[in-house]
């Protein structure tokens, strides 16, 4: 009788088992693009530029401070400066384009909660959080980036270590879940 | 939401890959599935995550109840009571609280069509810019043969085209809704004109009445103004710490008031005049006063076995509304909506004037003299007019005479016989699908306007209407329309626009002593909006009552019936109004109070009763009257005369929607066209036949049947 | 050794003294190469039927079990029977009756092996196989009931970046901890007779099964040392498994006793589970048997009539220890007044679903009770494979009465509801019965089951002496 | 009462007064539209499973001519000691200590219904499909509450998205809550003023004194549950 191959050197077991390991990987490291990677936004807008000019976040996010929704500027707003200043480059003709068109600018959004998830920025301005602490340093950044493992573990250890006494309603469920 | 079904369908496709990974770092942001839009001009009051809110005034029924409506990001979220509201005080009632699945609709009309009488291959959509000058064709018409035909509230709307009307000699706008016939608007206003000598409609002061007598008032679910008067009901209870108000009431079939009440009194219909003047006979003796007049002749124990009651019950309960300090008789609803309802409802106010019960707290107050609908005797000779084809335009807002009005009277036919129909309704209603063209006014939280005169209101109100949300749709504030095609048509009225109207009819107001003035109209328009409409801070209500005194009346008393085949029949409205709330999903899931059904049309017949016709839950019974059938389940309810069956109003629907069609059957098919003196609908003279069809439909109840019946 | 009567021997009637005992497997011995070659007979032959069998049982399971499930995955549990108040149906009603099954798997076979029940030697492998596939039934339903079974995982305890932890105060984590302490300890249980075996086969099979053989026989040779440690292991093993079916058995009970719910907050419901667990898993050993002896080659010679006769016996005695504690929790609840309990018991012999409460009465108590005493009865296979069954359906009832029946009857009579299974439900259902059958089958087919050295050793140690005249069975004991 | 509320934290807290409630409903649809409760339709209503956070209990007393319906509103009675918390694999079902309410974590929940089971009041309702609501009516959808997708359970929060921003509205005023300040949807709504809700802990709180009227007694509480919900017996025939 003829000798037969073990089971796992048989040809077709072997092409399946990297096939298989393909789908895996490539799963993964999709999925880590997808999730992981900074959107594309409809103008590469430079996040550097303007802050490195002094300007302040809430001068265009304004609604930071004063409800869950820190707000995107409108048209508007961007070109109340930029009919002024700066107006030659591709990104800012874009800008105008839209001016024109008096469209609101399609932002892809960076910085999102999952579902379920009621996150009000509102009240950690007021408690004196900056900016930076969730995301990012914004003057190194051009398009905005998601910043890494903010998961609810991350959420729950500033709540522990920037107000311990306040641990019982900053742990509460319903702080942030309803 | 476009946005987040988006991203579940993508979550849906994306399968196994992103979902993993999504799990290994804790769900990160899927952030590029989203897109966001700011607006392009923010406005200023406007911050995204925070609430805006509006004042308004609530447009599902007549009563008028102010709101404040919850918006974000331009869209309305929730609607509650507006607190300073003299009406509802901060509450409001099912229908009002649903009343944004009216504005997001997916049934509605989305701009103006010509709709052809339902002639689907010559129906097409059309602009504004071409049914202009149809609309003004039609006013150019003589103006003897242009009819109007509006909703019950005494609104900005009917003001305009009442002026239209009175300067080019046209007739005056009807106002009818198959609500105000049940409530028996115009018989209550036409006893209090023959009992106090001014034509108004009562106001009854529940809050501080010690006993209160319903007479077929079903005043906490729908009758003139549920909100107004549950609130009252409330204070009536438990506002005073050591009196708890005491309400009795008299109805054959139990609604929801009565079923609350501390007695009810299972009457037949028909015997409460009867029943009025027995006690009116008896609370003299109790009081010893003079019996009146009307009274002197009447045997109370006869009355009782008329009535089918005990004899001794009825002195009992004359003994203590003879000996309290404030009672209170409620005329309405069924016992004024028969054949003597006028009679009746004389009768019953009677009881208050003996009592003196009058112009003070607890007792019967008037309110301002307008009348307050139109009854349904007009609108029969509308039906006749158009019969007789002399009814050349026939235009249509807020009402759905198709739907609501009794089949015999054949307005669908008489339709036919009106060359141009226009209706201004919101929905692809009944009627809406017979008219030539459907001109979509705005939904009511898209449009200004104002309200007047409110049926419960215990002083002048005039409650704001504005828009909170953008017009979602191609429709059209039906006052612009019309002012538009009058000055097209060569009569325009001093008005620009709708909001000018408005700001010209309230500028009297500005002095008339309300809650606040301005010097100058844009500042009072503005408080105005704010505030939710005007009203001044005192009680203002007619305290200079004096009866007239009572006319002896003879009641015919119940009809006879044969046994276990004749039935008393009670139509009554529910939490869907004069069938309007059926397309509003939230409404039809709601359990009705006292049966716990949904979503349906049932039959209420007493258990004992079924028994013996061999009836059982959720069979399908043909119900039959002299004018009509109709096909619908049964419920054995147990708070109803074993002589009475009771079917509810608002369902069976042909047109409306989804959520509306197809459901349930229409009473409307088993009414009269009979009127009373009053000429309201006599529909509580109707004696009906059931019979089984052998089909069973179950009934979607909420309660369990076999926890609360014990029957499998 | 001392020779020994045994437990059973002692309830020998007059008679028995006539029957031959070569009847007796244990008398009735074969040479060993003989035995080996039937039980490998067993398990090399498949007939066409077999395949039919094997196709329609694995098609069973991807339609009805994988289908279905998936197909409710897809949709929403809306497919199901479920609704206020009843929010568990027949998914965990046969949750508790696949772990009731296989709970008494393993014991029957544990507990005979402690008490050196020389009967048990030729089934305890099928009865520890029922366990194993038993549990892998049954440990489906806890996955398959839930509303979003894609994030089952909240469930096990595992460091995490929510910093959250299961519950451990619920009834439910406890319940995942003991299946799957129940599933490894019978796993291994099942495993550690089965080495020997395993390494029979290897030295009779060649190719792929041998490769396989060769693996799980772990290099078994037969040497003393290893006969002494395998049987220590084992011993160990028989003796840790009871009290662990016990606790695990009982956590399945406190899903319920621990809860708020009239008519499952009851302190017997322990020992009552895990005497109806018993009942049903005894019985089901009974119907398994019969299912092997009559579809399997040679098994009439391993399994015999003595066999439904003791595991007959057992029936009754769990039978009757179960109508004890059915009317214990139905007297103390009758008799501690509590309304809504009092309502639940009237509902259950009165409602609607009355029928449940009574086929469940007649199944487990009045047809064990009218059948069992008689020897005649329980000797014929096929009789006790219809009296089983409807022990299992008993059992069933018991459970469905206790969930949905008990659910839908609670303290609000406003908020009574009726429920029926859906056609979704009964699919899924009836797929677990096809994964167990079908897993049995093909595993009728890989493994030997029939332990071969268990009756080889037990054919040794049992033999025919002469006493004067007569011939007398005899024992010697081995250990 | 005393002994039975001692040692469980007080916070909020709803009073039903049986006598004033009309049985109308106006509280189980603004409650329905506030919290996104999805409407069913008919055959799920009357399959038994209409989604009501709360809803009347409509028992009948008395028998034809005496008869009369026994409203009786329940909605979760946020039980200090909730049977629903314990049974919970996942700490889905949770007790919120800060607010001292019964709460239910949805992203949590795996939807073993246990905690549906084990609630004498029957106050939870399961998701058994996804919200069916077309555009545009899914526009009036508050974006304050979650939209339930299907296999989680849900319950009445005490509107507990009111409560939260209530508290920090008040927090960044530096202030503290005032009494009525907060009220839930369905206390916003009654129209005969039924429903008084408001801090426990406060001894002044309308709810307070409320809560020691003579008529007060609340659901089941020989389970000892601990109910934060007091039910005001009503008067006359039809009490409670």
């Amino acid at each position: 009788m003829k000798h037969k191959k073990p089971w796992w050197k048989q040809p077709g077991i072997q092409i399946g088992a990297v096939l298989v390991a393909f789908i895996v990987i490539g799963g993964i490291i999709g999925g880590i693009f997808l999730t992981q990677t900074p959107p594309e936004q409809p103008i590469a807008f430079p996040h550097n530029r303007h802050v490195g000019i002094g300007a302040s976040c809430l001068y265009c996010h304004a609604g930071a401070t004063l409800g869950p929704s820190a707000g995107l500027p409108g048209i508007e707003k961007c070109w109340g400066c930029h009919q002024q200043v700066q107006k030659q480059s591709p990104e800012l003709t874009k800008l105008a384009g839209y001016v024109e068109r008096n469209e609101p600018i399609p932002w892809v959004p960076v910085a999102i909660q999952p579902e379920f998830v009621r996150f009000k920025h509102s009240p950690h301005v007021n408690a004196g959080l900056q900016c930076s602490a969730c995301h990012g340093d914004l003057a190194k950044m051009t398009v905005a980036e998601a910043q890494k493992g903010q998961n609810m573990g991350w959420c729950l250890q500033c709540h522990k270590s920037s107000a311990p006494e306040q641990w019982t309603k900053l742990s509460d469920c319903a702080t942030c879940h309803y | 939401m476009s946005d987040k079904i988006t991203r579940r369908n993508f979550l849906k496709i994306a399968g196994a890959g992103a979902a993993i990974s999504a799990v290994l770092t804790g769900c990160g942001p899927m952030s590029r599935y989203i897109v966001r839009r700011p607006y392009t001009e923010m406005p200023e009051y406007n911050q995204t995550g925070l609430n805006t809110y509006y004042a308004s005034t609530c447009r599902e029924c007549a009563a008028g109840c102010g709101i404040i409506v919850r918006t974000k990001e331009g869209r309305a979220i929730t609607i509650e009571g507006n607190p300073q509201h003299p009406l509802n005080r901060g509450r409001l009632c099912a229908r009002g609280i649903t009343a944004q699945q009216g504005l997001y609709n997916p049934d509605r009309v989305f701009g103006p069509i010509f709709q052809a009488r339902g002639d689907t291959s010559r129906q097409a959509r059309t602009t504004w810019d071409e049914v202009i000058p149809v609309v003004s064709d039609a006013l150019k018409s003589p103006a003897s043969q242009i009819a109007f035909l509006l909703g019950t509230a005494p609104d900005h709307l009917f003001d305009l085209v009442a002026e239209w009307a009175r300067s080019n000699g046209a007739p005056a706008p009807l106002r009818y809704s198959a609500l105000a016939s049940f409530e028996g608007r115009s018989t209550l206003q036409e006893a209090a004109n023959r009992t106090f000598g001014k034509p108004a409609l009562p106001f009854f002061d529940l809050a501080n009445a010690e006993v209160v007598f319903s007479f077929g008032a079903n005043f906490l679910e729908t009758w003139l103004s549920p909100v107004s008067y549950s609130s009252a009901y409330g204070d009536m209870r438990q506002a005073r710490p050591t009196r708890r108000g005491y309400l009795v009431a008299f109805e054959a079939r139990q609604s929801l008031t009565a079923g609350n009440a501390d007695e009810w009194i299972p009457i037949k219909p028909g015997s409460e005049g009867l029943v009025a003047l027995a006690l009116a006979r008896l609370i003299a003796e109790a009081r010893g006063d003079d019996v009146p007049a009307a009274a002197r002749s009447i045997d109370p124990a006869t009355v009782a076995e008329t009535a089918g009651i005990e004899p001794a019950k009825l002195t009992e309960l004359a003994r203590l509304f003879a000996a309290s300090e404030h009672s209170l008789a409620i005329p309405g609803g069924g016992a004024i909506c028969q054949h003597e309802g006028l009679a009746t409802a004389q009768a019953i106010l009677q009881l208050n004037v003996q009592v003196n019960n009058l112009g003070v707290p607890g007792g019967v107050y008037l309110t301002n003299t307008e009348q307050p609908t139109t009854s349904l005797a007009e609108v029969y000779n509308l039906v006749q007019k158009m019969n007789n084809s002399q009814v050349k335009v026939l235009f249509i807002h807020s009402a759905n005479p198709v739907f609501e009005l009794p089949k015999v009277l054949g307005f669908e036919e008489a339709l036919a016989k009106v060359p141009l129909v226009i209706s201004f309704a919101t929905f692809p209603d009944e009627t809406a699908m017979l008219s030539d063209y459907v001109l979509p006014d705005h939904s009511p939280l898209e449009s200004f306007g104002y309200q007047r005169m409110l049926a419960a209101a215990d002083r002048p109100v005039y409650s704001s209407i504005q828009p909170v949300v953008a017009p979602l749709y191609d429709t059209r504030s039906t006052a612009d329309v019309l002012l538009a095609a009058a000055a097209a048509a060569g009569s325009p009225l001093p008005y620009t626009d709708e909001v000018d109207f408005i700001q010209q009819m309230i500028v009297p107001l500005i002095s008339a002593g309300g809650f606040y003035t301005a010097p100058e109209i844009q500042t009072f328009w503005s408080r105005w909006l704010q505030y939710g409409g005007w009203w001044v801070t005192e009680q203002g209500l007619d305290t200079d009552i004096s009866a007239a005194p009572s006319r002896s009346a003879a009641f015919s008393g119940p009809i006879a019936l044969e046994e276990d085949k004749q039935f008393h029949l009670v139509v009554f409205p529910t939490q869907l109004g004069d069938g309007a709330g059926a397309n509003r999903p939230w409404l039809q899931e709601m359990p009705d109070p006292m049966t716990t059904l949904t979503w349906n049309t049932w039959v209420e017949i007493n258990p004992e009763t079924a028994d013996r016709l061999g009836i059982h839950d959720d069979d399908v019974v043909r119900v039959t009257t002299p004018y009509g059938a109709l096909e619908a389940s049964v419920y054995r309810y147990p708070a109803i005369r074993p002589d009475t069956i009771a079917i509810p109003f608002g369902q069976g629907h042909t047109a409306l929607g989804r959520w509306a069609e197809g459901r349930g059957a229409n009473p409307a098919a088993l009414l009269p066209a009979a009127v009373n003196e009053s000429g309201d609908l006599a529909y509580n003279d109707v004696v009906a036949s059931i019979a089984l069809t052998g089909k069973r439909r179950p009934l979607a109840r909420v309660e369990s049947r076999e926890g609360v019946y014990g029957e499998h | 050794m001392a020779a020994e009567t045994k437990l059973f021997g002692k309830l020998k009637t007059s008679e028995q003294e006539h029957e031959d005992p070569k009847e007796q497997l244990m008398f009735d011995p074969r040479p060993r190469e003989e035995l080996n070659r039937m039980v490998m007979e067993m398990m090399t032959t498949t007939t066409r039927k077999f395949w039919l069998w094997a196709i329609g049982l694995g098609a069973g399971v991807v339609v009805l079990l994988f289908g279905a499930w998936g197909y409710m995955i897809s949709t929403g549990m809306w497919v199901t029977g479920l609704r206020r108040p009843i929010y568990w149906g027949v998914f965990i009603v046969t949750f508790v009756f696949w772990i009731g099954i296989s709970h008494a798997g393993t014991f029957v076979s544990a507990i005979l092996r402690v008490f050196k029940s020389e009967f048990r030697r030729p089934f305890t492998r099928a009865a520890e196989l029922m366990t194993t596939f038993g549990l892998a039934a049954g440990a489906l339903y806890p996955l398959i009931h839930l509303g979003r079974v894609w994030v089952f995982y909240f469930m096990v305890p595992y460091p995490n970046a929510r910093w959250l932890w299961p519950n451990f105060r619920s009834p439910l984590v406890w319940d995942l901890l003991a299946i799957t302490t129940y599933l490894l300890s019978s796993t291994i249980y099942l495993y550690l007779p089965l080495v020997p075996d395993l390494a029979m086969a290897r030295d009779r099979t060649t190719g792929i099964r041998h490769t396989a053989y060769k693996i799980l026989a772990l290099g078994w040779r037969g040497t003393e040392a290893e006969w002494f440690r395998l049987k220590k292991a084992i011993q160990i093993f028989a003796f840790a498994i009871i009290p662990v079916m016990f606790s695990v058995h009982t956590i399945v009970s406190w899903d319920f006793a621990v809860s708020q719910v009239a008519g499952w907050h009851s302190t017997i419901f322990g020992p009552y589970f895990i005497i109806g667990a018993i009942l049903s898993g005894v019985s089901a050993v009974v119907t398994i048997l019969y299912v092997l002896r009559s579809s399997l080659k040679h098994m009439d010679y391993f399994l015999r009539p003595e066999h439904f006769d003791a595991l007959g016996k057992l029936i009754l005695v769990f039978s009757m220890s179960w109508a004890y504690f059915f009317f214990n929790d139905y007297l103390l609840g009758w008799y501690g007044g509590e309304a809504a309990v009092r309502q639940i018991l009237t509902v259950h012999a009165t409602g609607p679903a009355a029928w449940v409460w009574y086929t469940m009465l007649i199944c487990n108590i009045v047809i064990p009770w009218l059948t069992l005493w008689n020897r005649k009865i329980r000797r014929t296979p096929w009789l006790m494979f219809i009296i089983t069954l409807l022990i299992n359906v008993g059992m069933y009832m018991e459970r469905y009465t206790i969930i949905p029946l008990t659910l839908g009857h609670q303290r609000t009579p406003f908020d009574w509801g009726v429920y029926t299974p859906q056609p979704i439900e009964i699919s899924i259902v009836l797929g677990t019965f096809c994964l167990f059958t079908f897993l049995y089958l093909i595993m009728s087919r890989l493994i030997p089951l029939v332990p071969v050295w268990e009756v080889q050793e037990g054919q040794v140690a049992h033999s025919l002496r002469k006493v004067g005249k007569a011939e007398v069975p005899s024992v010697t004991e081995l250990d | 009462m005393a002994e039975v509320s001692k040692g469980i934290a007080e916070k909020w807290g709803l009073v039903v007064d049986q006598d004033r409630c009309t049985g109308c409903n106006a509280c189980v649809v603004a409650c329905s539209m506030e919290n996104n409760v999805p409407f069913t339709g008919e055959d799920n209503v009357a399959f038994g499973r209409g989604t009501y956070w709360i809803y009347n209990k409509r028992m009948w007393e008395g028998t034809y001519p005496e008869v009369a319906p026994a409203f009786q509103p329940v909605m979760c009675q946020q039980c200090g000691s909730a049977p629903c918390e314990p049974v919970c694999p996942t700490f889905a079902a949770v007790h919120s200590e800060e607010e001292q309410i019964n709460l239910q974590i949805y992203n949590r929940c795996i939807g073993t219904r246990y905690c549906a089971n084990n609630c004498p009041y029957h106050a939870r309702q399961f998701n058994f499909e996804d919200p069916n609501i077309p555009e545009p009516m899914n526009s009036y959808l508050n974006p304050d509450v979650t939209v339930r997708r299907r296999g989680v359970m849900e319950k009445c929060t005490f509107c507990v998205q009111r409560i939260v921003a209530g508290r920090q509205t008040a927090s960044a005023e530096d202030r503290p809550l005032r009494d009525g300040e907060v009220t839930p949807a369905c206390v916003a709504a009654c129209p005969s003023d039924a429903l008084v809700f408001g801090d426990l802990s406060d001894p002044n709180s309308r709810v307070s004194q409320m809560a020691q009227n003579e008529r007060q007694y609340k659901l089941m509480d020989e389970l000892g549950t601990r109910p934060k919900v007091t039910y005001l017996k009503g008067g006359g025939r039809n009490g409670g």
